[in-house]
């Protein structure tokens, strides 16, 4: 992540301002095209992935999932669906029953760090520890063993990214909601992962902050997953979407066919987001 | 809760001690579950008190049929009570383990330089007897009833409000708490961090860990306290409310305490 | 460092409960006088339960890792309220675990208790100075006294209630050796503590002022920490 | 909150299952009339209302607000607006500056225990301080003085009311996110309050569980103030509207006007709820 990559995505977002539409889709498959060459391995591979808690019915059944480099997948279905559990498997955090999961053209073994992918948790609270915002976005970067160079320009990257260079001093238990986000989201950049997991990341922000985030995703060149109840958020930062629901993939497809569909996902305790609804 | 264990090879496999439920069969039927909390309370108190006075060798036979003819009674199974005699840990393996060549002078068998005392055997025999005894009677004291019928029973009895109240808080945030370490520590395990090697870094980056929790619960602690205010704590001193004693609860407390009394006689007579 | 059941004669588990008691009814009395007690409850309680849990981080000490005791944090946090705390943390571990017992939870909680409250008084020396040097050291020493005083008091204890067949002076010098195979044990909860507190001091120094400095929580919105 | 009660609010929400429309203004303007008698003070009557925290800008400068018995007020604006402020003033956890607050005619005394006003907190688990759902629920009543019968039918009640039943043994910690919101809601009418405040309330939901919460705040009979960055939400259960920001009230006025308002919304960091807005 250097300097000019942050400034390019700077402006990204910078033109991004005030644009509230939808992913445009042909676009976004140009835009896939151009990121991912034929040859090169998808970004995630899942084949038949089974998991239970012991002494537990299953969480998830049987569940397959190819991300090509450069998508950006929403994951919806109701608390319980298996969401949570399919992503501690996605990072080895816990190890599958049966099935396989290769990143970037490698097996996920679990309990093997893998900086490739990288993890924002639900409250941004659980991944500030620091005493301040600069050794919280440095952390990663340093147990990576880099220089210190590197790290300051990488920290620095990365809070750019985030608009969070003024508060690099304070403590990060003193930020509001959304300054921690947008920190606890550095400190993940920081490590430069090419594949991002974002586990509700728009809850507690209000509309400035959650505009802010959208925009910020709309030009991360990361392969990112996002999982939230909110759908609207979904339509207008994924291009495809997933749909899990009972530990299993119910559906799969573009965002404005899927979340169009009225039928389907009512029938797995989902609501079209407003904007697709008709009309009262 | 159950995600708790399932971490492995991570740095933080460990720290899962919390799927071990003590109030999983709180709900059962058996007589301990129906005994009166007050009554079970002392009761069994006082078994364990014997149990930690018996000294002479006769006695341990019956003091184990005691216990485990209660824990019998409880109707709990038999692995739940083994899981928990498991737990203890190092220390008493190691007492059981350096007693015997360590106390007394009767040398039973000799090898090498080590040699095995009769003392020391007599000592561990004992030791361990006591242990599972008493360990077992406590497991069924806070197993077969919901802990906050335990802690009112004991707050009645004339343990001070404000010990009872903190322990129930204690309880009902261990678990929130013991989540937030568990992901924080999976959320450091993510950004690539191993506590393998003892150096100032790891130490510091541990003490920021432990100093974030400490900071995350004193700041829910005030949340707390006001939700606590505007449901009108304070307004009133709590009283524990109590089921009456049947003539069935105070018999049992009766058998208990002359069971007690009756180890506790029997020793000082054998002693004597 | 927990005494499990049944290892003590029954006169020595209720010699524990009457220290305990004595301790735990004094520190309850000054706390009732201190300031409103209720306001403290929930506080106490719920640090109670982080250094329960904080209790379960182990630090890496190849090739094996340790615990940590925390007792000197504890009391350094607490003030007064370190008496409870412990009280309540040992029965819950008592219970939950199986550590120590029920038995010896007056002994357990005197070994830890005591060492608790002196290194709350050691830290409160440095009353309204903020210099960091002068933390750290506050800190270090109450984190390494904190040890050294139980492990003092628990290999006493032990000592001189298992019959071992050994006099006066042997006594001693097994205590004294003890007491010096854990030093490194101490540096090392002498340096955490010091890191903690030099940590809080940076992110959240009310709470080294002790608990009878607290701001009242009733005005202090804490809600505040989503808003702001 | 007798049994009838708890009936007739039960049979209400299952009038409402399906129904995803806006609140009728109409139909709550009569609602309004029905509920209050000329003659009753208001639920709440706040007057030049002003906060400050020690060594810091105001947070709450001479903010009035009437809100009548039976009204329902979504209360929006960014965070840091002062809208948690505002709630811990009306509750008498907080000390103001200056101003007045009457609720039902009797002005509220800083420390002192108010039972006609409840709070629903944003995080559950702040207030699910008990060992069990049942104590948890009962915890008011007892403190209230009432005699052991009337705790019990109370908590039955309240249980009823909320759907939560089944789950009176269960320790808090055993239970979902949605269960929890609803548990910590059921605590709070356990008291009877006639006038509730929300602090979002639909955070974390999934949408089955949203839209139950929807559903129950259709149906409540009681006064409620429900602060959310949902705009939606407040759509769904509110027929009124405040705007905060900055810690002054900047619009005030009926949810389907005010939530139509896009200039207005966005010079406060607001977006129009989607089905407000113009189609793409």
């Amino acid at each position: 992540m250097t300097d000019e990559h942050a400034l390019s995505r700077e402006s990204g977002s910078v033109g991004l301002v005030g644009s509230v539409g939808l992913v445009d889709a042909v676009g976004s498959v140009d835009r896939l095209a151009a990121l991912t060459p034929a040859a090169a391995p998808p970004a995630l591979a899942v084949a038949a992935l089974s998991f239970a808690y012991p002494g537990s019915a299953p969480v998830l059944q049987a569940v397959s999932l190819t991300v090509q480099a450069g998508e950006r997948v929403g994951i919806v279905g109701p608390n319980g669906a298996g969401k949570t559990t399919f992503f501690m498997l996605l990072c080895g955090i816990l190890s599958p029953a049966t099935g396989t999961i290769m990143l970037y053209g490698a097996p996920v073994k679990p309990g093997t760090f893998r900086p490739e992918i990288g993890i924002v948790f639900q409250h941004p609270d659980d991944q500030l520890f620091c005493a301040s915002v600069w050794e919280d976005v440095a952390f990663g970067p340093q147990n990576l063993g880099l220089a210190p160079a590197e790290v300051s320009s990488r920290v620095a990257a990365a809070l750019a990214l985030t608009g969070m260079q003024d508060l690099a001093r304070r403590p990060p238990h003193h930020l509001s909601g959304g300054e921690k986000r947008m920190v606890a989201i550095a400190g993940v950049l920081a490590m430069q992962p090419h594949l991002v997991i974002y586990d509700e990341p728009g809850v507690y922000l209000d509309m400035r902050a959650r505009r802010r985030l959208i925009q910020f995703l709309q030009a991360a060149p990361e392969t990112f997953l996002l999982a939230t109840h909110d759908l609207d958020f979904i339509l207008e930062v994924c291009e495809r979407v997933v749909v899990f629901d009972a530990g299993q993939i119910v559906a799969d497809g573009l965002a404005p066919t899927i979340l169009a569909d009225a039928a389907l996902l009512a029938a797995h305790g989902l609501e079209c987001p407003a904007r697709l609804q008709p009309r009262m | 809760m159950g995600q708790h264990g399932m971490c492995r090879r991570y740095w933080c496999q460990r720290q899962s001690p919390m799927n071990l439920d003590i109030e999983t069969y709180a709900y059962g039927h058996s007589a301990l579950h129906r005994w009166e909390p007050r009554c079970k309370l002392v009761g069994l108190l006082a078994l364990m008190v014997a149990f930690a006075f018996v000294r002479s060798p006769w006695l341990l036979p019956v003091m184990l049929v005691v216990a485990l003819a209660i824990y019998r009674l409880a109707r709990l199974p038999l692995l739940f009570l083994l899981a928990r005699l498991r737990l203890p840990g190092l220390f008493v393996l190691f007492l059981v383990m350096s007693a015997p060549f360590l106390i007394g002078h009767t040398v039973v068998v000799a090898v090498g330089p080590l040699a095995l005392r009769q003392e020391g055997l007599m000592f561990v025999g004992v030791f361990s007897t006591r242990f599972v005894a008493i360990l077992t009677a406590g497991v069924v004291l806070f197993s077969t009833a919901p802990l906050a019928a335990s802690i009112n029973a004991a707050c009645s009895l004339g343990v001070p409000v404000v010990l009872t109240e903190m322990t129930l808080l204690t309880y009902r945030y261990l678990h929130e708490l013991g989540r937030d370490l568990h992901t924080m520590q999976r959320a450091m395990g993510q950004r690539g961090f191993r506590a393998s090697r003892l150096r100032v870094r790891t130490l510091s980056h541990l003490a920021a860990l432990t100093g974030s929790l400490l900071v995350r619960s004193f700041e829910r602690s005030e949340r707390v306290y006001q939700a606590m205010r505007l449901r009108g704590y304070g307004v009133r001193q709590p009283g524990a409310s109590n089921l009456p004693v049947g003539w069935r609860d105070a018999l049992a407390l009766v058998v208990a305490l002359v069971i007690a009394a009756g180890l506790v006689a029997v020793d000082l007579r054998l002693r004597a | 460092m927990h005494v499990p059941d049944g290892l003590l004669p029954a006169s020595v588990c209720i010699a524990g409960y009457a220290t305990t008691g004595a301790l735990t009814w004094y520190a309850l009395y000054t706390i009732q006088r201190q300031d409103d007690p209720q306001a403290g409850i929930p506080r106490a309680s719920l640090l109670t339960a982080a250094f329960f849990v904080a209790s379960w981080i182990h630090i890496p000490v190849p090739p094996t890792s340790v615990h940590l005791m925390l007792s000197g944090l504890l009391g350094v946090l607490l003030g007064y309220y370190a008496m409870p705390a412990i009280l309540i943390g040992l029965f819950l571990q008592a219970i939950m675990f199986q550590h120590g017992g029920l038995t010896t939870l007056g002994v357990n909680a005197t070994i830890f208790g005591v060492p608790a409250l002196l290194a709350g008084a050691v830290f409160r020396l440095r009353r309204g100075q903020t210099s960091r040097i002068l933390t750290g050291v506050c800190g270090f020493v109450a984190g390494a006294g904190g040890v050294a005083l139980a492990v003092l008091i628990f290999y006493s204890v032990l000592i001189t209630t298992i019959p071992l067949t050994i006099n006066v002076d042997q006594e001693r010098v097994a205590i004294t050796a003890l007491a010096l195979a854990h030093i490194p044990l101490m540096v090392l909860e002498g340096l955490f503590t010091m890191l903690v507190v030099l940590f809080l001091q940076r992110v959240r120094p009310e709470l080294l002022d002790g608990p009878a400095r607290y701001v009242p929580p009733v005005l202090v919105s804490a809600s505040e920490s989503y808003e702001s």
